[in-house]
């Protein structure tokens, strides 16, 4: 490996550095507080490094990494939304948990996790992120093991993620004995006609490992249990950094190995994305658990990111980056609110909590309306730009049904989005945590977050100009653009 | 290298572990066994990769078989300890009885 | 002189305009005078108008005043813009004149009423919007006149509103004369798309060359005019609402439901006279109409109690005489008829207001009786209208205007014998029921006493009007009676002469006939109800003559039908779908969505092994897609 | 750029209002009226300053255009223009904002500042929607009136607000992403026609759209502004809406909101697809109708004052479709007409029904009664207003009715014959209103009091607006009559070139 391998990879290199850092801390027998705030620093740090790098992409470090605009990227998101978890986590874990410290770890190393599949061009190192992250999860959900869901969420998950590992495995493993190559644009076939059966039985099993983690039907079942069950900044982190990665390396391989060629693959993906809409939606009609409304919500959502990604063109690429933006800053805002609200024993799960919150925090009912208005899709926020840019490229590429098929779902969306607002400024319960007073630094700081995403969702709806402008520009030095558009 | 063994034959037997794992899975309620049944489809994606790995004369099949070897060890830690808790709190390890979660 | 002519509408708005703005403020003098006053002067300025009209007749036959244009969209400008003729002047005449006495009469009648200003300033609008109904040039214009009058017509037939039967009066009367505006609207729209113009002059002088004679558009204009002018004459069969809006104070059925409003059809035909001439379907028609009108509301008058629906269902059947002229082309035997009905029927609905108000709100005929003595102006006034009513020969305006009618229905050249009998058997209804009315009002025992005699504001206007019922008729003689033609000389510039087919010689054995009509009428019931009334009570006890006593009195039963057919059906209707059978679709995806939700929902069972389950068949069923495909 | 002031002023009114009203309940109200007074004037002044130079003939129909780069990846700018047609109901909308404003004077006495925010962003989504030149904006502007309205309906309406801003909400959101999907289309056809790929309304006029598409994109538009509007089978939101809204909801949902359906119609679905809204013509003029007699029927039956009313409008906003839909000037003329006096007349039967409802803490008519005795003031204006709705000459819905009979007579006899129907009914369901609330006998009410002079303020402003309208229409007439007049050619020109599209399409369909 030369120097420059190692400087493409710096930002892996700090998050896994971050993660042995603060091991040494907690042996040091550090605070809570000073651990919170130097993993604060070290994400900051390694977040910055993505623009340090900015300069030699593309890159290919060996066959097992590229680092492109698209990864940086996707990276990017995915730093950021642990650095928004991490600052949100202090005293959500604080209030519950006698020794919250490893936590941090766990974070930096999914964080790491997520970042490795978005960069990764080769299955050993997609399997290597995916597991980092998922092992990293297992124990992040079931993190607050005093807590009955907490470790009914852990066990679920885990059974589930190592079963769809197997599939992903078996599938890669089918792959490679088909094509000879784990080195993703090494496995293009000539012609999709000399494609056996085997093959594309390999893509179908990939389909259900990835499916899984992106929890799109029919795999989505653990969605909601997960959700609800782990500690809320986990459940943040799930729904977006697991979430972004997974689809992104997804996306790379589909660009690689030209899958969108591939009809039978592609008739699939359609009919997952359709259900996905559908299911997602109606599922989380009447629900009345605010996690598991925002589960059956990201079901959905991924659907709406599969419509984008079906196209497999340049737009439908740009679409995918900033809808995934709009979605990680929309998310990260609606969990960020749960965890603000979220109390010593138990998440701020039920939407009855939220009665009244208008009146009495205006401030947090703001945000969460935002993000709930951004998730339905309402002008004016960031929703909507990226359903926008969505539906477009759909449409660009005659994608009809299943552009009439999203809006039809999200319609469905619209009633449950809107029951959470409701809930917002009816009645007049007081359930404002008392504990806010004892954390005055972190719930400001927690507060500012949450309002720059707040503003954020704003600034994305009103004029997303310049982040469509900056993927345009990151797209452009992806090394996959080269090898395929 | 000379293989004695043709791939078909491996793969079929992968492909037979895999779809065992998989049964395992399904029918157990306890949640060893299931873990168990995991481990035998996690080893079953191994040992294809071994196979394929060996079709192509490439060490990159034994390499992947290790990574799954390591995280297949991660994860038993990790659901062991799970499972311990929920033996703690449940005094079972009847997964139906687990479902306090749904909706 | 002719800039005057704004000034007529203008009195009454403005009087009306100031009982709106400030009426609760003034005193009850200062409303009355403004409300008097108001037409008074309009009527001193129709005086000085028409007699400057009289004396130098303009070019063309009429004044026109442009005020503004009201609107101007793509070629089609309506201007508020009015236009008197000879044939307005009549009417205008007679609007400002009784409106004014008829005023000054109420300013006695409604002295206690506490909602004294507000009937007034209803008053004065009605009387605005009947001017610019008669005065407007253009058929938009007179269309606002005309529901204007609607909407007076239904304010003041509600004027009591706390009384929920009054009200209800009111919105029939709005709703049935709404059916004829519409289509009359439809109407106007045809004449604006055959003539490019609604004014009326345009379209009398073009009518003739751009239609053909009896082409079926003409008789479809022709027919949709006629429906406009029966919703608000009360012709059959939009008749009903006139009865019941005997329900408002006795000056507005005075004013309203018998002088002016319901004469708006008459005056609507008569301008448009051109348009029915060119279809003689619609001509007939509308002699049909009249003839048929004026038989059902004289037999329905005959069977009446109630004083004032007496007059009111009278006042149908001599409207369905200006019909039935209208219809053989006597045209201005009709507007003659009309000028002496507004005197008569004014007077008559006035002095039995005085009546009623006397008797403390005492409607009923059957409860009256003996007033001759007590009420001794009243008698004479109303024994005067009366005698017009039913034509008393040679001293009454009314046997000079119907007898005219009587004598066109035979002799013109669109009448039929059938016409003329329908006429005559009216005209021997006619004095039937006006001399039931006189005998059982007047004659007899007295049944009620009398609460307070009308005051001076009040007789002086009956007698003024008795005076007009008599000398009325003297304008308008028969060649063989002096020859005098005053009236039809000054409406030729407008409508045009009867075509006889009978010769005028034969006119004396017509008017003949007409005597008996009368005479007959007066005489039979006298017989019946005065001199041996045990043959009336034989006669009501056979259960013929009660169901036919019953069915009159029921006014043909076309309430009930209307109710049956048009009423009960909407209101139906409306009931059962007063949640709107739409929302319930939109309920249905609702809830289907919903058992959707419950669906799926019940899917999320908690447990793992089910969730293995089913990414096993989801697993199984990608793969099979992959494998198929 | 004074466009741009209007939305600012709008917009910066409303923040200071939800801002400033955390301290205080009293200051937002203010805020608000100094913020719609200044918005009124500044339009009212644009207006009297452009009415000498407006002409009917003239070939630049535009008044004003502002244009600044927006969203430049997708061509979509910040484009707004105004014609005749658009100045008008900007000047209705700063009237009824006033008239918003003044009518929650009193009954809004919780949240205030939010209250107004809302109010006052109602208000920039309208004016936005109205000048907005882009289809991207016009979309994004057309939703942002949706959240406020929300948000005005759910916290300030009465019992079952939840329910109606629900159905509000989504009905109008489901079209909407309609419509959105129709703009994609007509953008991507656009593009591939052109290689220009933009939303500026000037360029996307005179797409050649290929006749199957065409009627599938211009019922996405179509769809959507029926529902605003709202036509026949989608109008069951509305009763909800309207009356659970607080007042000035009400007034506004009825005064602005439906015009936007109608605006749209006249906007965008002819002018984009005349080829195919001829051919929906005949459909549309039907349910037209049918929303006229089937609202009248519905009103008649209704026992709630405020739903009495909503239906009404789903009667009157049937003349605005047929009319729409019977492409003539006449027509055209009327629906303008038919905008503005429906506005006011609805509007002030609102206002009336929350100042009664104030009085006697009831909608229903059956609880009503005599009121006249206790309240002349507002039985003669709620007399005036029933007459207004029943389309009495004289009164402004006379003339828009009247025009929009006469256009469609022209086009289609029957189904003018069957909208006359409506007349009757008008007269029928008014009626009632008067019989039921201000006649009859009077019940024990307790000690009630007539108009405040606040509220005889805004009633004569409505009186003389709805008179003047009446009696000489012809400014509003004169104002939208260019861009009307331009519509009518357009129309025209495309039927003479029916022919040549034929042609067009057989080339496009390969």
């Amino acid at each position: 490996m030369s120097d420059n391998d190692f400087f493409a990879l710096t930002p892996l290199l700090l998050l896994s550095g971050s993660a042995v850092l603060i091991m040494l801390l907690i042996v040091a027998k550090l605070s809570h507080r000073i651990i919170q705030i130097s993993s604060l620093i070290l994400f900051i740090i390694s977040f910055s490094s993505l623009f340090y790098i900015q300069k030699i992409l593309p890159y290919n470090v060996g066959t097992l990494f590229v680092v492109d605009g698209f990864g940086v990227f996707v990276v990017g998101l995915v730093i950021f939304s642990g650095l928004v978890v991490n600052i949100l986590s202090y005293i959500y874990f604080e209030e519950k948990e006698e020794g919250p410290r490893e936590y941090y770890v766990l974070l930096f190393l999914c964080t790491l996790g997520a970042s490795v599949l978005a960069l990764s061009k080769h299955f050993i190192a997609l399997f290597l992120g995916l597991e980092i992250l998922t092992v990293g999860l297992y124990a992040l959900i079931a993190y607050l093991r005093g807590r009955n869901h907490s470790i009914e969420a852990g066990i679920k998950y885990l059974v589930l993620a190592a079963f769809s590992s197997a599939f992903l495995l078996f599938g890669m493993a089918l792959i490679y004995l088909e094509t000879g190559a784990m080195e993703f644009q090494d496995m293009i076939p000539e012609s999709a006609k000399s494609l056996s059966h085997l093959f594309y039985t390999g893509l179908g099993m990939m389909l259900v490992g990835v499916g899984f983690k992106l929890a799109v039907v029919p795999f989505h079942m653990w969605t909601a249990d997960v959700y609800q069950g782990a500690p809320a900044p986990v459940t943040a982190f799930i729904a977006t950094a697991s979430k972004g990665g997974v689809l992104a390396v997804l996306l790379r391989f589909f660009i690689a190995i030209d899958g969108f060629k591939f009809s039978p693959v592609m008739f699939t993906l359609t009919c997952i994305a359709a259900v996905s809409m559908i299911f997602g939606n109606l599922l989380a009609l009447r629900q009345r658990n605010l996690k598991r409304i925002l589960a059956y919500s990201s079901v959905a959502h991924m659907g709406y990111l599969l419509v984008a990604f079906i196209p497999g063109n340049l737009m439908s690429l740009q679409a995918v980056c900033f809808y995934l933006f709009t979605y990680f800053v929309t998310t990260l805002s609606a969990f960020g609110v749960v965890i603000m609200m979220s109390g010593k024993n138990d998440d701020a799960e039920d939407i009855d909590e939220y009665r009244a919150l208008f009146w009495k925090h205006p401030g947090q009912a703001c945000i969460l309306s935002f993000a709930m208005l951004s998730l339905a899709g309402i002008p004016l926020t960031a929703g909507f730009t990226g359903k926008f840019y969505i539906l477009a490229t759909a449409i660009q590429s005659g994608y009809w049904p299943l552009a009439v098929i999203l809006v039809l779902s999200s319609v469905i969306g619209l009633y449950y989005y809107l029951r959470v607002i409701t809930a917002m400024f009816t009645g007049n319960k007081n359930t404002i945590p008392e504990e806010r007073e004892k954390h005055v630094f972190f719930f400001r700081t927690g507060m500012l977050a949450l309002s720059v995403l707040g503003a954020m969702i704003i600034w994305l709806g009103i004029y997303p100009q310049d982040v469509i402008s900056f993927i345009s520009q990151a797209l452009v030095t992806s090394d996959l653009l080269f090898t395929n558009f | 290298m000379n293989s004695s063994v043709s791939t078909e034959i491996v793969m079929l037997l992968a492909g037979l572990l895999f779809v065992l794992g998989i049964t395992g899975v399904v029918i157990r309620k306890n949640i060893i066994f299931m873990l168990l049944s995991v481990e035998i489809m996690l080893n079953a994606s191994g040992l294809a990769f071994i196979a394929a790995g060996a079709r192509w004369g490439q060490p990159d099949g034994q390499v992947m078989f290790i990574f799954i070897l390591a995280m297949a060890a991660a994860e038993v830690s990790i659901g062991l300890a799970l499972i311990l808790q929920i033996y703690h709190q449940h005094k079972s390890l009847d997964i139906d009885k687990l479902r306090e979660m749904n909706g | 002189m002719n800039n005057l002519l704004w000034l007529i509408p203008a009195l009454p708005l403005a009087g009306f305009l100031i009982l709106v703005a400030a009426g609760k403020h003034l005193s009850n003098k200062l409303v009355a005078l403004t409300g008097v006053g108001s037409i008074s002067l309009a009527a001193v300025v129709t005086i000085i108008v028409g007699f400057n009209f009289l004396s130098s007749p303009p070019e063309g036959g009429a004044y026109a005043q442009t005020l503004w244009t009201w609107m101007d969209v793509a070629g089609f400008s309506p201007k508020i813009a009015l236009s008197l003729d000879s044939l307005s002047l009549v009417f205008i005449f007679v609007i400002t004149f009784i409106g004014s006495l008829i005023h000054i009469y109420s300013a006695g009648f409604m002295a206690a009423d506490k909602d004294y200003s507000r009937f007034f300033a209803c008053m004065n609008l009605f009387v605005f919007s009947m001017l610019v109904l008669v005065l407007a040039d253009n058929l938009l214009l007179m269309y606002l006149g005309w529901e204007g009058v609607g909407l007076c017509s239904y304010l003041l037939i509600g004027f009591w509103y706390e009384n929920p039967a009054n009200g209800y009066a009111a919105r029939k009367a709005f709703v049935i004369t709404r059916i004829g505006d519409t289509a009359m609207a439809l109407g106007l729209f045809t004449i604006y798309y055959q003539f490019g113009t609604l004014v009326m002059s345009e379209i009398t002088a073009t009518a003739p060359s751009v239609w053909q004679s009896n082409s079926s558009i003409a008789t479809v204009t022709a027919l949709l005019l006629l429906a406009g002018g029966m919703g608000k004459s009360a012709q059959l069969p939009l008749q009903t609402w006139l009865p019941d809006a005997m329900a408002g104070p006795s000056p507005v059925s005075a004013l309203i439901h018998a002088a002016t409003m319901v004469t708006a059809g008459v005056y609507l035909i008569a301008r448009m006279h051109v348009l029915f001439e060119l279809s003689a379907t619609a001509q007939m028609i509308v002699a049909v109409v009249g003839a048929v009108t004026l038989l059902v509301a004289g037999f329905s008058a005959l069977t009446q109690y109630d004083i004032k629906r007496v007059l009111a269902y009278s006042t149908i059947s001599q409207i369905g005489y200006m019909f039935l002229a209208l219809g053989v082309g006597a045209w201005t035997a009709a507007i003659f008829h009309f000028m002496a009905h507004a005197f008569f029927k004014a007077l008559l609905f006035l002095a039995a207001g005085a009546i009623i108000e006397a008797l403390g709100h005492e409607h009923s005929m059957f409860k009256m009786g003996g007033l001759k003595d007590k009420m001794p102006v009243v008698f004479w006034t109303f024994l005067i209208g009366a005698a017009s009513l039913s034509a008393l020969p040679l001293v009454s305006a009314g046997f000079y205007s119907k007898d005219q009618i009587l004598w066109y229905a035979w002799a013109s050249d669109k009448g039929s014998p059938l016409l003329w009998l329908t006429a005559f058997l009216g005209a021997f209804t006619t004095a039937a029921y006006t001399t039931r009315m006189m005998i059982l009002t007047f004659l007899g025992d007295s049944k009620t006493g009398i609460g307070h005699h009308p005051g001076k504001l009040m007789t002086i206007p009956l007698i003024v009007l008795a005076f007009f019922s008599v000398v009325a008729g003297f304008i308008e003689l028969p060649h063989n009676f002096g020859h005098f033609t005053l009236f039809s000389d000054l409406l030729h510039g407008v409508l045009p002469s009867t075509v006889l087919r009978a010769d005028e010689s034969s006119e004396w054995k017509f008017q003949l006939l007409a005597f008996v009509a009368t005479f007959g009428g007066i005489y039979l019931v006298f017989i019946y109800y005065y001199r041996e009334p045990y043959k009336i009570e034989r006669l009501r006890e056979s259960p013929s003559f009660q169901w036919l006593y019953r069915f009159w009195h029921g006014g043909w039963g076309f309430d009930r039908l209307f109710d049956l057919v048009f009423v009960t059906p909407f209101v139906f209707l409306a009931k059962i779908n007063k949640r709107d059978v739409v929302d319930r679709f939109y309920e249905g995806i609702a809830s289907v969505t919903n058992h959707l939700y419950r669906l799926l929902s019940a899917t999320q069972t908690g447990s793992l092994r089910w969730y293995i389950m089913g990414m096993v068949i989801g697993a199984i069923i990608i793969l099979g897609l992959q494998i198929m495909l | 750029m004074i466009l741009v002031w209007l939305i600012g002023i709008l917009m910066g009114g409303g923040t200071a209002a939800l801002v400033l009203g955390q301290w205080n309940k009293t200051i937002p109200r203010w805020i608000a009226l100094v913020t719609v007074l200044t918005g009124f004037l500044l339009i009212l002044i644009f207006w009297m300053d452009q009415y000498q130079t407006i002409d009917e003939h003239s070939a630049d129909v535009w008044l004003i255009d502002f244009k600044r780069d927006w969203i430049l990846s997708f061509g979509i700018s910040f484009h707004l223009a105004i014609d005749g047609l658009s100045l008008l109901l900007l000047v209705l909308t700063g009237f009824l904002g006033i008239l918003a404003v003044l009518c929650s004077w009193k009954e809004i006495t919780e949240r205030t500042g939010f209250y107004y925010f809302n109010l006052l962003w109602i208000l920039v989504g309208v004016s936005g929607v109205f000048m907005a030149m882009d289809l991207f904006l016009f979309y994004f502007f057309w939703e942002v009136m949706l959240i406020p309205m929300y948000f005005l309906i759910g916290i300030w309406g009465s019992e079952n607000r939840i329910y109606a801003a629900y159905k509000f909400f989504i009905f109008t959101q489901a079209s909407g992403l309609l419509m959105l999907l129709a703009i994609l289309g007509l953008y991507f056809i656009h593009g591939q026609n052109t290689g220009i790929y933009t939303f500026n309304y000037f360029e996307l006029l005179g797409t050649v759209i290929p006749s199957g598409t065409g009627l599938w994109l211009m019922m996405g538009f179509f769809v959507a502004f029926a529902v605003k509007l709202p036509v026949f089978p989608f109008h069951t939101w509305l009763p909800d809406a309207h009356s659970e809204a607080p007042t000035a909801g009400s007034l506004i949902l009825a005064g602005l909101l439906l015009k936007t359906g109608a605006y749209g119609l006249l906007r965008f679905v002819i002018p984009l697809f005349p080829v195919a809204a001829a051919q929906m013509a005949l459909p549309a003029m039907i349910l037209g109708v049918i929303g006229i007699v089937y609202g009248a029927v519905l009103a008649y039956s209704q026992t709630d004052l405020k739903r009495l009313v909503a239906f009404t409008s789903v009667s009157h906003m049937g003349f605005v479709l047929t009319g729409i839909f019977a492409f003539n000037e006449l027509a055209f003329q009327g629906v303008v007409m038919q905008l503005v006096t429906h506005a006011i007349s609805t509007g002030a039967l609102f206002i009336m029904a929350g100042m009664i409802k104030e009085r006697l803490h009831t909608r229903d008519i059956n609880q009503m009664g005599g009121l006249w005795s206790r309240m002349p003031k507002m039985g003669a204006i709620g007399l005036l207003f029933a007459m207004a709705s029943l389309g009495l000459p004289g009164l402004g819905n006379f003339i828009a009715e009247f025009l929009i009979l006469l256009g469609a007579f022209k086009v289609s006899i029957w189904i003018t014959v069957i909208a006359t129907l409506g007349l009757i009914f008008s007269a029928v369901y008014s009626l009632r209103i008067v019989q039921k609330i201000f006649w009859g006998p009077q019940d024990g009410y307790g000690n009630i009091r007539d108009f405040s002079l606040r509220e005889i303020l805004v009633m004569t402003v409505l009186t003389l607006s709805i008179v003047g309208l009446g009696l000489y229409p012809q400014p509003v007439i004169d104002t939208a009559s260019p861009a009307i007049h331009k519509l009518v050619l357009l129309l025209e020109a495309d039927k003479s070139n029916i022919g040549k599209e034929i042609k067009y399409q057989e080339s496009y369909v390969r």
